[in-house]
Parts: C-alpha cells; sequence; structure tokens
C-alpha cells in the first residue's frame, strides 16, 4: 500500500484541522442526547396541513410508499411511526409497500411499534406489508393499473388471502398514497403514475434535504397535497399525533449542532478579514 | 443486567466506520469490506424472494408467462462473455429503458411541464394584499429568470445579462435554502446514530473506542506521520 | 377503438412539440448549422487530469454518478457515461489504469462494455474486475472512497447523476490530493461541488457537457432544442400572464387542463 | 445478418418499448392498455438480474485479491465471507432470527453509519467553503441561515420572527426557483429520451453498441 501524499500545511484560524472541528461535533450532538435541554417546538402551517389532510382520509384505506434509504429514516422513520399512530388512532387502514428493495423489511421493523398488540388478530385486516416491488417506475405503473398483480404480501401470504385487499383493484381505491421521499426521483414517478392519470391523491413525507425540490409540486390543486418536513416535521407530527417520540428527543441535539455550524462559518469568516480577504 | 449483543454489534460497528474520520485503517477495512459484501448478498436474497413470490409460484398454479422475464433477465450473463453473442445482454437493457424513458417521458412532460407552466400563470396577481401580490410576482420572475441562467447557446451579453444575474440572485437563495435543508438532513442522520450508541449499552464501548484512538495517535505521532489536515 | 384519456390533450400536444422541435433542430445541424456552445474549462481539464496521473504512474477514478439511466437522472448519467468513455480512451492510449465504478446494475453492463470498447479502439486490453459494481449507494460510498484512498488515485473524475453520497467521495479524494473533476445538476449537491473539486460543472451545464465532448449532431442539435423550448416556456407563460391581467378570464389556463 | 440484427435489435426494441408506452400513457387503445400491466411486470422482474455480472465481477476481483496475498486480503476474506453468511442466512427465510438480526444489527446500522459520515464532511466543506467573497456567497449564507434559524426551536426562542421568515423563503422565491429548474431540468430529460428512443445521441449509441 502506497501511503498517500499528505503536505504539511500552515496553522491558522482559516485552516482548522477537519478532524478537531469533527470531534468538536460529536461532544455537541453527543451531550444534549443524554441531557435534553427540551426547547419548546412550535407546529408549522405545512406540518399541520398535512395532519388535517390525512385525518380526513378518516375510515378510508392509505398506501404508504417507503421509497427510503436506510439512511433516510433517521427522518423518515420518527415520520412513519406518527403517521401510523394518527392512521390507528383515527381507523385508517394502511398498506404498506415499496419499490426500494428494503421497504418489506421496514414495514416489518416500524408496524410493531404501533400495532404489536393487535398484530395477531388485525394483520391484513387493517394494516399488510405487501414489501418490496421491483422495477422502479414500471413496477409503480404496474402496481397502480392492477393492484392484485403483486399476488402475495411481504411473508408470502397469497394477496387474495387478506381482507384488506379485497376491494382495493387499481390505485383509485385508495384515498391517498403517501411516499417517503428520499430523492428528488420516486416522488416524481409517483406524480407520473398515480396522481397525473388520476387514480389516487398524493401526500409527501420528505426528508428536509428533498423537500425544497418538491416545493413547486406541493399546494391543493397540484400533485401533492400536502408534505411533511425533516426531523421538525416528525416532532411536530408526534407532538399533534399525541405519542411523541424520537424526534422530539432530537431535535435539541440538531439545534446546537447548527449552532456550532454557524460559528465554525463565521469564525472562517472572520479569518478571512484578517488576511485581508485573500484565500 | 443481560448483556444486549445487538445494540453492542451495533455500537462498535459505528464507532468502526468513524474511525476513517482519522485515517484509514485496518479496523476501517474490515467494516468496508464486511458491508459490501453484506449489500450484494442482500439485493441477491430479496431478488431472489421476489422470484419465488411472482414467478415460482403462480409457475405451480400454470402461469408460466412470467418465466419471459428470467429467459430475458439471463441474458444479462452474456455481457461477461467476449465473442460474437456478447451483445445479447443489450436486449435486456433495452427492455429496462424502453420501459423506462418511455413512461417518464410521458408523465414528465405533463408534471413537470404543463402543469408546472399552469401553476405560474394561474397564480393570482391581482385583487389581494399588496404583500401578496408582490410575493407572487417574485414566484414568476424566479421562474423565468432562473430558466435563463441554464441558456447555453448564445453569448450572455446585453438584458440577457442583467436576468441572468437576477435569476443566479434567486438561484442562489434557493441554494441556501437547499444548503440549510442538507444540513439539517446529514445531522438528522448523526443523531440517530449517536442515539443509538449513547442511549443503550453501547455507552460502555465509548471509553474504549477513544483509549484506542489515542493509542493511534500516539503511534503515529511517534513515526512522525501525525500531520495537520484541512 | 383510440380514445384520448381527459386531461392529457395539452401533454400530447407538448410531446409533439417538442419530438417536431428536437427532430427539426437534429435535420438543420445535420445539414451544417453552427451552433457554438459555451466554452467548459473542466472538461478542457480532463486531459490535464490524465496527463497528470500520467506522470505521477498513478490509475485514474472515474465514475458516472450514483444514478440510474431512468428517470430524471437519466440525462446526468449519459453525460457521465460520456465522459467516462472520452477518459477510457485517453487512458487507454497513455496507458494509465483506470477504474470505472458505479451502485446501479444496469449502468455497470454499459459502462464495463464502453471502457472494452474504448480500450479495444486504442489497442489495449480492458481489465473488466477494474469495473467494479458497489450495488448499493452506501456501500458504493464506503467502496469507493476505500478504493480511492488505497489505491491512491491521481485523479477522481465524478461528473453525473449524484444524489448525496458525493461528498464522501470528494472529501476522500481530497484528503489524498487527487485532482478532481466534478459536476451534477442535483441542486442539493452543487455546493460540495464547488467545495472540493478543482473544475466543475455545475447544473444543467453537465448536459452540455456530453455535447461539448462529443460535438456530434445530435447533443448539439439537443441542446439548441432545449434552449429554443425553453423560450417557448417563457413565451407561454408571459402569454398567460398578459392574458389574465388584462381581460381576467382563464380561458388560456383552463387549455392546460384539457 | 448477425451484424444487423445486433445493430438494429435492441434500438428497435428500445423504441417499440418506448412509444409503446408513451402512447398508452396519453390514450386509451385497446388493447394496448391491457396488455400494458402484464408488460410492466415482465419488465420489473427482468430487472432483478441485472445484478448478475456486477456479482461475479466482484466475486473473481476478491478472489484475484486473495490469491494475490497483497495487503488486499484480509479485505478480501472479510467480504467474501460475510457475503457468505449473509447470503446462507438470508436463504434460510427472511423471516428467520439469523437473518432478521443481520439485518437490522449489522446491515441497517452500517448503512446509515456510513451515510452519517456526511454530517461531520459537510461540517468542515461549509467551514471551508462558505467564505463570503462575492455577493453571491453572502445571499445563499445569509438564506441559510436564516432557513435554519426559522426552523429549529433555537431560532424561534430567540425571535418569534424567524419562522415566518423561513416560511416565506420557502414559499416564494424557492417554490418559483424550484420550478425553474425543474422545468429546465425537465426538458433536458425529454431531450436525452427522445434522442434514445429514436437511436440516436449517446445513450443510443451506447445501446446500439456503436463507438
Amino acid at each position: 500500500m502506497t501511503t498517500p501524499n499528505i503536505e504539511k500545511k500552515k496553522i491558522g484560524l482559516t485552516n482548522i484541522d477537519s478532524r478537531i472541528i469533527w470531534l468538536l461535533l460529536l461532544f455537541v450532538v453527543g451531550i444534549p442526547l443524554l441531557n435534553p435541554i427540551g426547547l419548546p417546538v412550535q407546529v408549522s402551517p405545512t406540518t399541520r396541513d398535512f395532519h388535517n389532510t390525512l385525518r380526513s382520509a378518516q375510515g378510508g384505506v392509505i398506501a404508504l410508499a417507503l421509497d427510503t434509504d436506510p439512511a433516510g429514516l433517521a427522518e423518515l422513520g420518527p415520520q412513519l411511526t406518527a403517521i401510523l399512530h394518527l392512521a390507528r388512532d383515527n381507523n385508517i387502514k394502511v398498506i404498506l409497500v415499496g419499490w426500494n428493495n428494503n421497504a418489506g423489511f421496514y414495514a416489518d421493523t416500524y408496524l410493531p411499534k404501533v400495532f404489536s398488540d393487535v398484530w395477531e388478530t388485525r394483520y391484513g385486516i387493517d394494516f399488510v406489508n405487501l414489501g418490496f416491488i421491483p422495477g422502479g417506475e414500471t413496477g409503480m405503473k404496474q402496481f397502480a393499473e392492477d393492484t392484485w398483480s403483486i399476488t402475495s404480501d411481504h411473508y408470502g401470504e397469497s394477496i387474495s388471502q387478506l381482507p384488506i385487499m379485497e376491494n382495493i383493484r387499481t390505485a383509485s381505491d385508495l384515498d391517498y398514497i403517501i411516499e417517503f421521499c428520499w430523492n428528488i426521483d420516486l416522488p416524481q414517478n409517483i406524480m407520473r403514475q398515480f396522481v397525473a392519470p388520476g387514480y389516487t391523491k398524493m401526500l409527501a413525507a420528505s426528508t428536509a434535504l428533498v423537500y425544497p425540490s418538491l416545493l413547486p409540486f406541493i399546494g391543493p390543486d397540484k400533485s401533492i397535497v400536502a408534505a411533511v418536513k425533516g426531523l421538525d416535521g416528525a416532532a411536530q407530527l408526534e407532538l399533534l399525533s399525541g405519542h411523541p417520540g424520537e424526534a422530539l428527543k432530537g431535535t435539541d441535539a440538531q439545534s446546537l449542532a447548527h449552532i456550532l455550524l454557524i460559528i465554525f462559518i463565521v469564525l472562517g469568516n472572520i479569518g478571512l478579514i484578517f488576511r485581508g480577504g485573500k484565500r | 443486567m443481560a448483556i444486549d449483543t445487538g445494540v453492542l454489534v451495533a455500537s462498535a460497528l459505528i464507532m468502526m466506520i468513524y474511525s476513517f474520520l482519522y485515517r484509514e485503517n485496518i479496523v476501517f477495512r474490515i467494516t468496508e469490506g464486511a458491508f459490501v459484501g453484506a449489500s450484494v448478498a442482500r439485493i441477491i436474497v430479496v431478488n431472489l424472494d421476489t422470484l419465488r413470490k411472482s414467478v415460482w409460484v403462480p409457475g405451480l398454479q400454470g402461469e408460466i408467462i412470467w418465466y419471459i422475464s428470467v429467459i430475458l433477465g439471463i441474458l444479462y450473463v452474456m455481457m461477461l462473455t467476449e465473442g460474437s453473442y456478447k451483445w445479447l445482454y443489450r436486449i435486456p437493457v433495452s427492455f429496462v429503458l424502453g420501459s423506462g424513458l418511455g413512461l417518464a417521458l410521458a408523465g414528465m412532460i405533463k408534471v413537470s411541464l404543463i402543469d408546472q407552466i399552469k401553476a405560474t400563470i394561474t397564480i393570482p396577481l391581482v385583487g389581494a394584499p399588496i404583500g401578496e401580490i408582490l410575493s407572487n410576482w417574485t414566484i414568476i420572475l424566479a421562474t423565468a429568470t432562473v430558466t435563463f441562467v441554464f441558456y447555453f447557446t448564445s453569448p450572455r451579453e446585453g438584458i440577457l445579462k442583467y436576468i441572468t444575474i437576477i435569476g443566479r440572485l434567486f438561484l442562489m437563495t434557493y441554494l441556501g435554502y437547499q444548503f440549510a435543508g442538507t444540513i439539517m438532513m446529514r445531522e438528522s442522520v448523526l443523531i440517530s446514530q449517536l442515539t443509538i450508541i449513547l442511549k443503550g449499552q453501547g455507552i460502555w464501548l465509548v471509553p474504549l473506542a477513544f483509549i484506542l484512538l489515542a493509542i493511534g495517535i500516539y503511534y503515529d505521532w511517534k513515526k512522525g506521520q501525525l500531520h495537520w489536515m484541512n | 377503438m383510440i380514445t384520448i384519456k381527459s386531461g392529457f390533450t395539452s401533454s400530447f400536444i407538448m410531446f409533439i412539440a417538442f419530438f417536431i422541435t428536437v427532430m427539426l433542430t437534429y435535420y438543420l445541424v445535420s445539414k451544417g448549422k453552427k451552433i457554438t456552445i459555451r466554452k467548459l474549462p473542466a472538461i478542457d481539464a480532463l486531459d490535464e487530469a490524465i496527463g497528470r496521473a500520467t506522470e505521477m504512474g498513478r490509475p485514474i477514478h472515474v465514475t458516472p454518478g450514483d444514478s440510474g439511466l431512468t428517470g430524471l437522472t437519466a440525462s446526468e448519467t449519459v453525460a457521465g457515461l460520456e465522459v467516462s468513455s472520452y477518459v477510457a480512451r485517453r487512458c487507454a492510449e497513455v496507458q494509465v489504469p483506470m477504474y470505472i465504478t458505479t451502485p446501479n446494475a444496469v449502468v455497470h453492463t454499459l459502462q464495463t462494455d464502453i471502457a472494452s470498447q474504448a480500450y479495444r479502439l486504442a489497442g489495449q486490453e480492458f481489465d473488466i474486475t477494474n469495473s467494479i459494481l458497489f450495488p448499493y449507494w452506501t456501500s458504493f460510498a464506503v467502496g469507493i472512497s476505500g478504493l480511492v484512498y488505497r489505491e491512491n488515485v491521481a485523479a477522481n473524475i465524478c461528473i453525473g447523476g449524484w444524489h448525496g453520497i458525493c461528498l464522501i467521495l470528494m472529501e476522500t479524494a481530497s484528503r489524498i490530493g487527487a485532482f478532481q473533476i466534478g459536476g451534477t445538476a442535483a441542486t442539493s449537491q452543487l455546493s460540495w461541488f464547488v467545495a472540493c473539486c478543482e473544475y466543475y460543472v455545475l447544473g444543467e451545464e453537465v448536459f452540455a457537457a456530453g455535447a461539448y465532448l462529443s460535438q456530434s449532431v445530435a447533443d448539439v442539435s439537443a441542446i439548441w432544442s432545449q434552449d429554443l423550448f425553453k423560450l417557448l416556456v417563457i413565451a407561454i407563460i408571459a402569454f398567460g400572464i398578459v392574458i389574465s391581467l388584462t381581460t381576467g378570464s382563464d380561458w388560456f389556463s383552463n387549455l392546460f387542463n384539457i | 445478418m448477425g451484424s444487423l440484427l445486433r445493430n438494429n435489435l435492441p434500438s428497435l426494441i428500445t423504441a417499440i418499448l418506448g412509444f409503446f408506452f408513451i402512447l398508452t400513457y396519453y390514450f386509451t387503445i385497446q388493447p394496448l392498455n391491457e396488455w400494458s400491466s402484464t408488460l410492466a411486470k415482465i419488465i420489473s422482474l427482468t430487472s432483478l438480474f441485472a445484478i448478475i455480472p456486477g456479482t461475479i465481477i466482484l466475486i473473481k476481483r476478491n478472489t484475484a485479491n486473495i490469491l494475490k496475498r497483497g495487503n488486499e486480503s484480509v479485505r478480501s476474506i472479510v467480504t467474501l465471507s460475510s457475503f457468505i453468511i449473509f447470503l446462507v442466512s438470508g436463504l434460510m427465510g427472511l423471516n428467520s432470527a439469523p437473518w432478521k438480526w443481520l439485518y437490522n444489527n449489522v446491515f441497517l446500522i452500517l448503512s446509515t453509519a456510513i451515510f452519517s459520515l456526511l454530517a461531520f464532511y459537510i461540517m468542515s466543506a461549509a467551514y471551508r467553503t462558505f467564505r463570503v467573497r462575492s455577493w453571491e456567497s453572502a445571499v445563499l449564507l445569509i438564506v441559510g441561515l436564516l432557513t435554519i434559524l426559522g426552523v429549529v426551536p433555537f431560532g424561534a426562542a430567540i425571535w418569534s420572527g424567524f419562522p415566518n421568515i423561513a416560511n416565506w423563503i420557502s414559499k416564494f422565491p424557492s417554490t418559483g426557483t424550484a420550478r425553474g429548474i425543474t422545468i429546465g431540468i425537465a426538458l433536458g430529460t425529454a431531450g436525452v429520451i427522445i434522442r434514445t428512443l429514436i437511436g440516436r445521441g449517446r445513450l443510443g449509441g451506447f445501446i446500439r453498441g456503436a463507438e
């Protein structure tokens, strides 16, 4: 193995060793996790919209499309839990699917968090885990046109044995599809295959990263009816659903990490001023 | 108190990955290898399970039409051969691309073009409070000028130069907004990882990790390989 | 029996209009109409990167991004493949080892073939074990970081469609002092390319990069047709606003509902 | 004959399928629309096989590394053994205890841990990059800071106006800009797709196998 050619560099305010910054970040995030400060959380209008729209589906059936990578679960996982709680409290049936090949396993992890006490009796009636559907956009078209084309759920049980699927023959029998957005591609695929042909309406649960790209599509008369964003949105949703969880605990740590970032950006710029604005 | 092996292994793995932040080392290399192998195996397992559910089980009931996909799929192997039949691997590729591109194009024109134009020209521009009207004009101005920032076939002269400047202003606003979102998302992921370590038995491993790190730094310093890095 | 679905007439007309624009510009460019594309320094720097690798005797890493060939990122990935093809050709000529990586299985089959062809044109044999598939985003991130670090690459060329993990690759490459050329159209990633790369193409410049490199009729005409269509879209928006401001009626915007 | 087929069959399939799905998206054409779901399922299942060449290359590469007994051999042994362990436990069934344990405590954790490296890198990259050298970077920074302060509870605790500013930025200038970008990218992508479907342009050339 060859040794990387790292050159010696001057030490100063504009070039603090990255590893020192990283160590500081570890402490700044870790300490509030151990000792929460408990800053109050305000519910933003977008999250309230999302909550009201979801509750309007009372008594209906919604599909949750878990198209995220594991890393997205940091934000989408708390959102998913809160949405499942809301669905259970408002008597909404949920169908969990996904075009990411992890989808079945996520559902397997998150459904018991909410439904563990009624798993044996209500699985297939109130909630179902249909698992992974291959093929990306092509697979979405297949599911939207003919829901029964996927033949069995994640655990291999035939779809005709599941009472919840009895009346769900195409996507138009769904009240909403909630897309768990991790990148901009998959939500747009859902818009193209589920919303534009008029099958069903769409809600978005998105990471803070992808939310800006979804902005032009969000609105009561546009493709995405309402959206919830990021860890802050998850915390607000937990507050609204009345089941406080992981997200509310994480917001303090997030606040402090941002303060650290702001400090470092300011430090970098101060160093720049002292050196006369040259790089 | 029972030992939770799952959390201990998980915490150890997280710290082994973070050791890359100091520098590339044998611990990281082992984790990297384990993950690369695991991710390949996982996809194979999931794919086999999907095939069992969608091809094998219906096949037992006489629906053999899905075996077409197996025949097409096997052609991917031809990519590895050298010879006059290598081109056969492009047949499944062309199936996947043809359907994917066709579906994408048809829907894209509706969702990303027609709907967006409609949304822009139906923004209320009269009969609302003045603040809202000005804000609505901001949307239109942003859409129009940003489109010109990426205009390639004519030089940026005359009026186009000023349009581009306004466009870049809006672009920077958007990038700033997106920058904030990016940071928040990344920090949430970090928080979720540290929660796993700190909220369970993984916290026992933290002192051990720092001791190992200190030993590593000491040896690097002795060998003269400890450099200021930025 | 053919009937158009309700609400899709306007989309279909738009599709036909775009199709005709693409075909017409293709025809005009192939008949000799000159279209100049803005100069892109990053693409000119590819040769510099390969030159550095030759001097140092170290390999090159090139990747068309972490995206696939369907959906929105298709065009970025295609541009990335175009760049890979060019780099492979030059690497074969100067006999610099080249690694090419991707997380997408379909892209992997194509890129392996493209690299082999480029090498064959230069009379060389491409070792296909240097075309590596890490079939998952995060395994891709960690795999290429390890690869770049251990092989001590001289240059890291990462033009393509990126979703998030590019920063892991670029930070690692800048740690070992590799020469970096990158680019993407994903707005969430733009700032990191500015931070880490010596040369970069940003936003829709990526689409132009492919055309700039190949100068083929189809690619150049596509850039032209995009620009023409942008003008059309702006004109439609302006016309719609003027109509609604002057007459107050919404007949024009209703056209988009049919 | 052979070369004619080789050069044209793949691009012909691409074109036929592409226009088939475009037409059935806009029009109701019987019986084509009834076939489209079946066809979509067959193609979706086909995409599962694309992993094969990559896997074979990976195994080949790692076996070669082990046989060379170089620096890479330790990592290659780990790669192959983890591949086999995951494969075997997965073949025992996706609900078997070993697979669930491995998936939740190794795969999910490693995947997220690698991604969380970005939280560190982003910190140092932001520190190094975001120097106010021009009005453009100033705008970017100010908007970024305002948004952060508007979203996290800490900002609202300082001044209650921050959430409103963040909401305004997201609702108006960002929406407009994102729309402009969306239109641009849609046009770029549509251009590539049409060129590919008619067998021209780079991707069309790749499918044809032309160099």
